[in-house]
C-alpha cells in the first residue's frame, strides 16, 4: 500500500489528529500526528486488516530545539509496506503514551528514548534508563547536554 | 523404547565421528606462524603505523581536518618565498611546519588523513611493533623546530613580511599614481576628445 | 603472598644466590602468564584471533583462566566506559600479587576515538588501574599483543623481587593515579 | 597395651557426646548427627568386642547390620528434614507442632 | 610374591616406609607435569597450533615454569570465606587423592600398602576428596563456587554407582579385591584380559561383549568422577566460572590442580589393573621383565590420559539433567544387565 | 614396634572425641557437619586398629561417602545459600543443665560398668582378611537378616525419594 | 534521576528459595559486557534482567559532531565483527539522499565483501555458540578459516577488522590483480571445512540435546519482537531484506533464504537458528561465486565520488541485511556537512530484548545456550 492510501486510511478514522503527510524526496514518507493520540493510531495501525503494521522497526527521538520529536517506523510483514509516524512534544514536558503493550520491542526502544532524549512514555512498566548507569544525571543526545566533569569520582573529560 | 536404542547408538556414533576427525586433525599441518621468528603477510596498503614525511608536507591542514579522531596536531609559520627550498617533489613550499605529532593513543587508524594528503606526504606503513611501557612514548613527534630555527624563521618572515610591506605600500603607492595619472589621462584624453 | 612475603626484605643487590633464585622466580612468572579470560569491545575480537591458531597466543605460556584468583595479567582489550570501570578495578583487585595489566588497543590507551565527545566513556585504563604495557593500534594486530607480550615477559624478566617493597613505592609515584 | 576397655571408654564419651546433642540441639539436622553419633560408639563397642571379648565375626556383621541402618535412616530422616523444610521453612525440632497445614 | 622391592634393598623399616610413601608422591608431581604439557600440547595440535613454544627446548619446561609461578603467587584468602575450611578443603583434597596411592601396584614388585581389599580401598577413599570439595565451594561464600560444588558431589556421587557396578562385576570375574592378584590373573597375552573376559575355556567369547560394556560403563564414570570433558560441568567455563575452585590462587590453586590430576592417575591406573592386564606385557612374556612392568603399567595408564585428552578437544558439555539420565537410565541398566551377564558366566565356569 | 599402636590409638581417639566435641558443640552447624568427617574417620582408624579393615572402608565409604555428603546437602538445602552465618537456636541454659546432669551420670555409670565388669577375653583369630568369614557369614547364618536388610534399603530409598518429592 | 527498579516479587507463591546470581559484566560467555541478572529456583530459570550499556560509547553523539566521511569509521565499530555490513546501509542512505548512483563494479565489489564479511561473521558466531556448549576445537577451526577471509579485506582495503572501505559514491580502493583467485580460494575452503563443523559440532548428539528444543522463539512472538536475520529466519519467516525488499543489485543472483525447519526439536529452537547461519555460509558462497563471475574487473571504484559529500535537507531510513538482521540509520540531514542525527537500528539490541521471554523456565545452562544463540555483539547493543 502506497504512503497516501495509508495516510488516506488513517484520515479517515482519525481526522483531526493525523496532521499531514510528508513525502518529498529524497526523504521517506512521514506522517505528522498528534502525539496524544498515538496509541489509539498505532492499535488502528497493527489490528486493521489492510493495514496489518505487525512490527515495529525503529524508534527513533529528535530534539527539534523548542520540541523533542519521535518518529516511528512500521513495517507489514504480509503487505510488505513501510511508513514512518512522527509525533512532536514540547521539550518541557515530553510525555507521549507508550506501546509497550501492542509491540513488544517498544519496551526497549523507549526506554533508551527516555535514556537517551528525555522523552517520557506514560504507562511503561519500567521506565529507567538502560544504556547510561541508572544513576547518570541528564539526557545526552539533547543539544544542550553538558558533559559532567567527574562521575563516582572517575574525571569525564579527556 | 525405540527411541531410548536410537539415541544411545547416535550418542555412540557422533562421538566416534568427531572422535575420528580431531584425530585426523592431531596428525595434519598446523598452520602457526611463530611471530617473532616468522612473520605473517602484510599486505604494503596495511593501515598500522603513519608515517610522515616532513620533506613533503606543506602544513595544508586537510589531514588534521579530515581526522575524526583529531589526533593530529599541526603548528606552522608562513614560508618566505625566495628562500625557502622546495618540498621534495619540487613544488613549491608555502608554510614551514614547525611542530607535527601524531598521537597514536587516540588514533583509530582509519586512514582518512592520508587521502586528501595533495602530496602524499602522510601514509600508513606496515609497522605495528612500538608497544611501549609509557603512555608518553606514544605520541609521535615527526617534525619539531627549535627555537632558534623557529627564532630564525620567525625574523626571516618578520623582514619578508616587512618588506612585503614596503613593497605592497610601494606598489599601492605606484599603484595608486599610475591610477591618477590614468585617471588624469583619461580625463584629459575625454577632454581632447571634446 | 606466599614467598614472597617472606623474602620481602629490602636487599641492596642481592648477591649472587639470590641473585639466581631471582633469575628462577623471574623466569618462572615470564614463561607462565594466565591471563584473565576477558574482552570488552573489538580489540577482543582480535584477542581471540590471537588465541586463533595462526597467531597462537599459547606458545608464550599464557593460559586462559576464567577466574581473576588464578590470572596472572588481564588485558583490558577494548572500551572502557564509565559504567565498567569499577568492575574492571574490581577484577584488578581480586587479582592476586604479582598481576600485571596490558591495555591493548587505543580505546583503553587514553579513550581512542572516544577521547572528544564520549561521554560515557572513560579517557584511558590508567586512571583506575596502573599499566604495564601498552599496545597501540585500533585494534591491534595479532602480532602486536604478542610484541606488547614479549615487551611484558622483558619487564618481568628484569624485575627486582628482593627489594619490591621499594619497587611499589616507586611505581606508586611514577604513576600518581589515586581516584578518590 | 591398649586392651578392651580403652575403647570401651572412648566409645562411651561419644555416646554421652551424641546424646548431648540429640537433648540440646533444635537443628533437626544436628540432632541427626548426635544420633550418628551414638550408633559410631556403638559400633565401637560391636568390633571392640569381636576383637577382644570373643563375638568373632558376629561382632563385625551386626557393626554391617548397624551401618545399613544408618544409611537408611540418614536417607529417610534427611528426606523428611526437607519436607519440613518446604512446609515450615525452618528444621527446629521444637516448634515443628503441626501435623498438616 | 615379595609385595616391595624396596623392603628388600633397605634394611631399616622407618626409612624404607619413608621411601615407599615417597615414591608414588614423585611420581604424581612428575606425571602431573607431563600431563599438563600433553594436555597443552594435543589441545594445540588438534586445533592445529603449535602450543607453549618459547619455554625450554620446544615448550617443555612449561610445567615447570608454571610451578615456580604458582609458587610465588599470592596466596588470597577472600574476606567473607570461612577461614579454616577455606585452607583446609585443598590439603584434605590432595590427601584423598593421594592417599589412593596406596594400594596401587605399579609392578608386582611394588606396592605401598598390600592389603586385601585394595579395589574397595581406592573406590572408598575416593569418596573423601568430595568432601574437601564440597567444603572448598561452600568456604569460597562464593555462589560460582557454592553451584560448582553441589554440581561436582551431585555427579561424582552418582557416578560411582556404574563404576561401582562395574569394579564389582570384575572382582566375580576374577574372585579377588586385590589389585596386585587381578592384574597377575591376567598375565599372559592381551587375550587375557578382563575386557576380553579374562583367562578361561575357548567359550567366554560369550562373555566379551558384555565385559566390554563394562569397561566402557567404567570408562565412562570415570570421566564423570575427574570431570572431565563431557562432564566437566563443575568447572564448566560457559556456566559456572570456575567451580569449586573459583577463589583459589597460588598454591591452593596448585593443590587442587595436582590433586585433580592426582586423580586421574588413579582412576586410569584402576581401569588398567581391571580391564586391561595393570603391570602385563600384552603381548606375553615379550618385554614382561620386572623393569618393563612398570613402564607398561605406566603405558597404559597414559593411554588412558591421551584419551580423556582426546575426548576433551572433541566433544561439547552434556547439561547436568542429561547428566543424570545418562548415569541413571542409561549406564545403571546396561552395568546391571553386563553384571548379571558376568556372574552367570563365572557361575557356568 | 609395640609403642606405636598406642600412640596410634591415643592419636584417633583424640581425633574422635574431639572432633564430636565440635559437633556438638559448635555454633556453626556447617563446622559441625565437616567435624563429622573426622570423626567418622577416627572410628574407621579403630576398626584398624582392631582387625576389621572390610569395616573400615565400609565406614569411609558409606558414612563419608554416603551419610555425610547427604547431611551436608541437608545443611545446604535447609539454610540460605551463601552470605548467612547458619545458627541454630539456642536452649535455655536451665534445660541445658539438666541435660548435663543427665549425660555425666550416664557416663559415669558406663565408666564405673566398664572397669568393674571382667569381660570374658578371648582374642580374634589372626586372618588375612575379614572379608572372607563375613560374606560366609552373611550369607549363611544371617540370611535372613541380610535379606531384611536389602528391603530395608530399598524402602528407605524409595520413601526417601517419595518425601522428599515437591508437592 | 537515579531510578532504581524494584523487584517484587511474590515469595508466598514460591515452594523453594530463590537464588539471584548475577552472570557478568566479566563472564566467559556473555560474549562480552553484559550483564544478567538471573533469578534461579534451583537450576530453573524463573526470570532474566539484561543490563545492557557496559560499551555504550556514545554513537551518536559522534555522528553528530562528525562530517559525513569521517562516520563510518566510527560505524565499523558498532558491529565490529561485520563492519563491511555495517557501513553499507549508511552509505547507501546518503547516496540515496544524494541522488548518487555508484557504478556497476562498485555495486559488485560491495556484495562480495559484504558476503565475505558476512561468513566471517557466521563463523564466529557458530564458533563462539560452540564454545558455550564447552567445545573448544570448532572455535579454533573456524578462527582459521577466518583468517583467509580477513587477509582478502585487509588487502582490499588495509585493516584486519574495521575496514573503513565504504565510500560515498564508491569504494576507497580498487581491487587489487589475484583478487579474484583469492576469494575463490577462500570460497572452496570454507566449502571444505564447513561439512568438517557440521560433523563434529552441528550433528553432534551432545549438542543437538543440548540445543535442540530449547529457547523456542514462535514466529509471532519473534515479529512482535522486532527479531530479525538469523532470529526470525530460525523461527520460520523468510524474511530476509536481500530478498524481500532487495536493494543494490541482490534481485541479480539466485539463493535460497534459509529457514529453521525443526529438524531435530521444535522450529524456532537454538538448534534451528544456528543451522539457518550454518546454511547461509553456504548460501553467501554461492552469491559470491555468482558476483565474482558477473563482475567487470575493469572500471574506476571512484568516479562517482562527490566533490563535497553534503547531503540536501531531509530525513532517510536506509537499511540492509546484517548478518544478524536488518541494521538501519536514521539519518537527518539540513543540509550542512555533518548529519542532525544518526539513530542506528541496532539488531542486535533489538534481538537481545527477546532473552528474558525466551529463556525462562529452561535450565541455567540453556540460558546461556540461548544467548550465544542470539549472536549479538556488544558494540551494537550500547553503541
Amino acid at each position: 500500500m502506497q504512503a497516501q492510501e495509508i495516510f488516506d486510511k488513517l484520515k479517515e478514522k482519525f481526522n483531526d489528529d493525523i496532521l499531514e503527510l510528508k513525502a518529498d524526496a529524497p526523504s521517506d514518507p512521514i506522517i505528522l500526528i498528534n502525539g496524544a493520540e498515538l496509541f489509539n493510531i498505532a492499535q488502528f495501525m497493527r489490528d486493521k486488516e489492510e493495514l496489518d503494521f505487525d512490527y515495529l522497526v525503529d524508534l527513533i527521538s529528535l530534539d527539534l530545539g523548542d520540541n523533542l520529536g519521535a518518529i516511528y517506523i512500521f513495517y507489514s510483514m504480509k503487505h510488505k509496506h513501510r511508513i514512518a509516524l512522527k509525533a512532536i512534544v514540547p521539550k518541557d514536558n515530553p510525555i507521549l503514551p507508550t506501546l509497550e503493550n501492542l509491540w513488544r520491542t517498544a519496551d526497549w526502544l523507549e526506554r533508551e528514548a527516555w535514556d537517551l532524549m528525555g522523552i517520557k512514555f506514560e504507562g511503561h512498566h519500567n521506565l529507567i534508563r538502560i544504556l547510561n548507569p541508572y544513576d547518570w544525571e541528564g539526557h545526552p543526545l539533547r543539544k544542550d547536554y553538558v558533559t559532567p566533569e567527574f562521575y563516582h569520582g572517575m574525571k569525564v573529560p579527556y | 523404547m525405540l527411541n531410548y536404542f536410537k539415541n544411545m547408538w547416535l550418542g555412540v556414533y557422533t562421538v566416534l565421528v568427531g572422535l575420528r576427525l580431531t584425530l585426523i586433525h592431531l596428525f595434519s599441518r598446523n598452520v602457526t606462524v611463530q611471530y617473532p621468528d616468522e612473520r605473517y603477510p602484510i599486505p604494503p596498503n596495511a593501515r598500522n603505523r603513519l608515517y610522515l614525511d616532513p620533506e613533503l608536507c606543506d602544513a595544508c591542514l586537510r589531514c588534521a581536518k579530515a581526522c575524526p579522531v583529531n589526533c593530529i596536531s599541526i603548528e606552522s609559520l608562513r614560508a618566505v618565498p625566495g628562500l625557502t627550498p622546495p618540498l621534495k617533489n619540487g613544488d613549491k613550499r608555502n608554510l614551514w611546519v614547525t611542530h607535527y605529532e601524531i598521537d597514536f593513543a587516540k588514533c583509530c587508524f582509519c586512514g582518512l588523513c592520508t587521502e586528501p594528503c595533495p602530496t602524499n606526504a602522510i601514509n600508513t606503513t606496515t609497522e605495528f611493533e612500538y608497544s611501549t611501557t609509557k603512555r608518553e612514548d606514544l605520541i609521535y613527534t615527526f617534525v619539531k623546530m627549535s627555537d632558534e630555527e623557529k627564532k630564525e624563521k620567525e625574523e626571516q618572515l618578520a623582514i619578508y613580511q616587512a618588506e612585503q610591506k614596503k613593497k605592497k605600500a610601494a606598489e599601492a603607492e605606484a599603484k595608486a599614481k599610475a591610477e591618477a595619472e590614468a585617471k588624469t589621462k583619461a580625463v584629459n584624453e575625454t577632454k581632447n576628445d571634446n | 603472598m606466599g614467598l614472597l612475603n617472606r623474602l620481602n626484605e629490602p636487599f641492596e643487590g642481592g648477591g649472587i644466590v639470590l641473585g639466581t633464585v631471582e633469575d628462577i622466580l623471574n623466569w618462572g612468572r615470564a614463561k607462565s602468564d594466565w591471563y584473565l579470560q576477558f574482552g570488552l569491545a573489538c580489540c577482543a575480537i582480535e584477542f581471540m584471533a590471537v588465541n586463533a591458531p595462526h597467531f597462537d597466543f599459547m606458545r608464550f605460556g599464557t593460559i586462559p583462566r576464567t577466574s581473576p584468583r588464578q590470572a596472572d595479567f588481564i588485558i583490558i582489550s577494548g572500551t572502557v566506559t564509565l559504567k565498567m570501570a569499577e568492575r574492571i578495578k574490581r577484577l584488578y583487585e581480586q587479582m592476586s600479587e604479582p598481576k600485571y595489566v596490558i591495555s591493548m588497543g587505543s580505546c583503553s590507551n587514553c579513550g581512542g576515538p572516544y577521547w572528544e565527545h564520549g561521554y560515557h566513556v572513560l579517557k584511558g585504563v590508567d586512571r583506575i588501574i596502573p599499566v604495564d604495557v601498552y599496545v597501540p593500534g585500533c585494534p591491534p594486530r595479532p602480532e602486536a599483543l604478542e610484541e606488547g607480550m614479549i615487551l611484558l615477559q622483558k619487564k618481568i624478566r628484569h624485575e627486582a623481587i628482593f627489594n619490591k617493597r621499594k619497587r611499589i613505592a616507586e611505581e606508586d609515584k611514577k604513576l600518581g593515579l589515586n581516584i578518590k | 597395651m591398649i586392651g578392651l576397655n580403652e575403647y570401651l571408654v572412648v566409645s562411651a564419651l561419644l555416646f554421652c557426646l551424641g546424646l548431648y546433642a540429640i537433648i540440646t540441639r533444635k537443628n533437626a539436622i544436628l540432632v541427626l548427627m548426635g544420633l550418628e553419633l551414638v550408633l559410631n560408639s556403638a559400633n565401637i563397642n560391636f568390633i571392640a568386642f569381636s576383637k577382644f571379648g570373643g563375638l568373632n565375626i558376629h561382632g563385625q556383621v551386626a557393626a554391617i547390620f548397624v551401618i545399613i541402618l544408618a544409611a537408611a535412616e540418614a536417607a529417610v530422616a534427611l528426606a523428611i528434614i526437607l519436607n519440613i523444610y518446604q512446609n515450615f521453612k525452618h528444621v527446629n525440632v521444637d516448634e515443628i507442632d503441626k501435623m498438616r497445614d | 610374591m615379595e609385595q616391595n622391592f624396596v623392603n628388600m634393598l633397605i634394611e631399616n623399616p622407618w626409612i624404607a616406609a619413608l621411601i615407599i610413601v615417597v615414591i608414588p608422591l614423585v611420581f604424581v608431581v612428575i606425571y602431573a607435569l607431563i600431563a599438563i604439557l600433553g594436555e597443552l600440547k594435543i589441545a594445540s595440535f588438534v586445533q592445529e597450533r603449535l602450543g607453549p613454544m618459547r619455554t625450554g627446548w620446544k615448550g617443555t619446561m612449561q610445567p615447570v615454569a608454571e610451578v615456580v609461578k604458582l609458587l610465588q603467587k599470592e596466596d588470597i584468602t577472600p574476606d567473607a570465606a570461612d577461614k579454616p575450611l577455606f585452607n583446609l578443603a585443598p590439603f584434605l583434597m590432595f590427601a584423598a587423592a593421594f592417599a589412593g596411592f596406596a594400594v596401587i601396584p605399579f609392578s608386582p614388585y611394588f606396592l605401598p600398602a598390600g592389603i586385601e581389599l585394595g579395589l574397595f580401598y581406592v573406590f572408598a577413599i575416593g569418596s573423601l576428596g568430595v568432601i574437601g570439595l564440597v567444603m572448598g565451594g561452600w568456604a569460597s561464600n562464593n555462589k560460582y563456587s557454592l553451584l560448582g560444588a553441589m554440581r561436582s558431589v551431585a555427579q561424582i556421587v552418582s557416578y560411582e554407582i556404574p563404576a561401582a557396578i562395574a569394579i564389582l562385576s570384575i572382582a566375580t570375574l576374577s574372585g579377588s579385591l586385590n589389585l596386585n592378584v587381578i592384574s597377575d590373573n591376567q598375565s599372559g597375552w592381551f587375550w587375557n584380559w578382563y575386557i576380553f573376559g579374562g583367562p578361561g575355556p575357548w567359550w567366554k567369547i560369550l562373555v566379551i561383549p558384555f565385559t566390554l560394556g563394562l569397561g566402557l560403563i567404567y570408562l565412562i564414570s570415570t570421566l564423570a568422577e575427574t570431570n572431565r570433558t563431557p562432564f566437566d560441568i563443575p568447572e564448566g567455563e560457559s556456566e559456572i566460572v570456575a567451580g569449586y575452585h573459583t577463589e583459589y590462587s597460588g598454591m591452593k590453586f596448585a593443590m587442587f590442580f595436582f590433586a585433580e590430576y592426582a586423580n586421574m592417575f588413579i582412576v586410569a591406573a584402576i581401569l588398567m589393573l581391571l580391564f586391561f592386564g595393570g603391570w602385563n606385557s600384552p603381548f606375553g612374556d615379550f618385554l614382561n621383565q620386572w623393569w618393563m612392568q612398570p613402564v607398561w603399567f605406566i603405558l597404559k595408564a597414559f593411554f588412558w590420559v591421551f584419551l580423556t585428552i582426546w575426548l576433551r578437544w572433541t566433544l561439547p558439555r552434556l547439561r547436568v539433567d542429561q547428566l543424570m539420565y545418562m548415569s541413571w537410565k542409561v549406564l545403571l541398566p546396561w552395568g546391571f544387565v553386563c553384571f548379571f551377564a558376568v556372574s552367570l558366566f563365572v557361575m557356568l565356569k | 614396634m609395640d609403642y606405636l599402636i598406642p600412640i596410634i590409638f591415643y592419636g584417633f581417639a583424640a581425633m574422635i572425641l574431639i572432633s564430636a566435641a565440635v559437633v556438638v558443640f559448635s555454633k556453626k552447624i556447617i563446622y559441625a557437619a565437616f567435624a563429622l568427617l573426622f570423626t567418622f574417620f577416627g572410628v574407621a582408624g579403630f576398626y584398624v586398629l582392631l582387625n576389621a579393615d572390610f569395616l573400615a572402608i565400609t565406614q569411609i565409604m558409606i558414612y563419608i561417602g554416603g551419610i555425610l555428603v547427604l547431611i551436608i546437602f541437608g545443611v545446604m538445602l535447609t539454610t540460605k545459600i551463601t552470605g548467612v552465618d547458619i545458627k541454630e537456636g539456642v536452649t535455655s541454659k536451665i534445660q541445658k543443665g539438666f541435660a548435663l546432669l543427665a549425660i555425666t551420670i550416664i557416663g559415669i555409670t558406663l565408666l564405673i560398668l566398664y572397669s568393674n565388669v571382667k569381660w570374658v577375653t578371648k582374642e580374634f583369630p589372626e586372618i588375612k582378611s575379614t572379608i572372607i568369614p563375613i560374606g560366609n557369614v552373611l550369607l549363611t547364618d544371617y540370611i535372613l537378616a541380610f535379606e531384611v536388610a536389602s528391603v530395608l534399603l530399598l524402602i528407605a530409598i524409595v520413601g526417601a525419594a517419595l518425601i522428599a518429592r515437591r508437592k | 534521576m537515579g531510578e532504581k527498579r524494584k523487584i517484587e516479587l511474590d515469595y508466598s507463591q514460591l515452594d523453594s528459595e530463590r537464588m539471584r546470581l548475577n552472570v557478568g559484566p566479566q563472564h566467559p560467555s556473555t560474549h562480552g559486557v553484559l550483564r544478567l541478572e538471573v533469578e534461579l529456583d534451583g537450576e530453573i530459570v524463573t526470570d532474566v534482567i539484561p543490563h545492557v550499556g557496559y560499551l555504550h560509547r556514545c554513537f551518536e553523539k559522534h555522528c553528530e559532531k562528525m562530517e559525513y566521511p569521517m562516520v563510518t569509521p566510527y560505524i565499523d565499530r558498532l558491529d565490529y565483527i561485520s563492519s563491511m555490513n555495517n557501513e553499507w546501509p549508511f552509505i547507501m542512505g546518503v547516496e540515496q539522499m544524494m541522488g548518487i548512483k555508484v557504478p556497476e563494479k562498485v555495486e559488485y565489489l560491495r556484495v562480495i565483501v559484504s558476503e565475505l564479511n558476512r561468513i566471517a561473521n557466521h563463523q564466529i558466531a557458530i564458533a563462539t555458540f560452540g564454545l558455550d556448549a564447552g567445545a573448544f576445537t570448532p572455535l579454533l577451526w573456524l578462527f582459521r578459516d577466518r583468517e583467509m577471509i580477513l587477509a582478502i579485506l585487509e588487502k582490499l582495503s588495509g585493516g584486519r577488522l574495521l575496514y573503513n572501505y565504504f565510500r560515498v559514491g564508491g569504494m576507497a580502493a580498487d581491487i587489487y590483480p589475484t583478487f579474484k583467485e583469492d576469494v575463490l580460494a577462500a570460497i572452496s575452503q570454507v566449502r571444505k571445512t564447513n561439512p568438517e563443523i557440521l560433523n563434529l559440532l552441528l550433528l553432534n548428539k551432545i549438542f543437538i540435546d543440548r540445543t535442540a528444543s530449547v529457547g523456542i522463539l514462535p514466529a509471532d512472538v519473534a515479529i512482535n519482537y522486532g527479531c530479525t536475520g538469523p532470529m526470525l529466519r530460525g523461527s520460520g519467516v523468510p524474511y530476509d531484506l536481500r530478498r524481500t525488499e532487495p536493494y543494490s543489485i541482490y534481485d541479480r543472483f539466485d539463493f535460497e533464504v534459509q529457514i529453521g525447519k525443526g529438524e531435530v526439536g521444535t522450529v524456532g529452537d537454538c538448534w534451528d537458528r544456528n543451522i539457518v547461519r550454518y546454511r547461509e555460509i553456504e548460501q553467501s558462497c554461492n552469491i559470491i561465486e555468482q558476483a565474482i563471475n558477473q563482475m567487470p574487473m575493469e572500471g574506476d571504484v571512484k568516479e562517482a565520488f562527490p566533490k563535497k559529500v553534503r547531503p540536501p535537507k531531509g530525513e532517510i531510513y536506509c537499511k540492509a541485511e546484517n548478518p544478524k538482521g536488518e541494521l538501519g540509520f536514521y539519518i537527518v540531514s539540513d543540509g550542512k556537512n555533518n548529519p542532525e542525527r544518526v539513530k542506528c537500528r541496532s539488531t542486535s539490541f533489538v534481538n537481545l530484548s527477546v532473552l528474558p521471554e525466551i529463556s525462562k523456565g529452561y535450565m541455567f545452562a540453556d540460558l546461556i545456550m540461548i544467548l550465544g544463540s542470539i549472536d549479538i555483539v556488544l558494540g551494537e547493543v550500547d553503541r
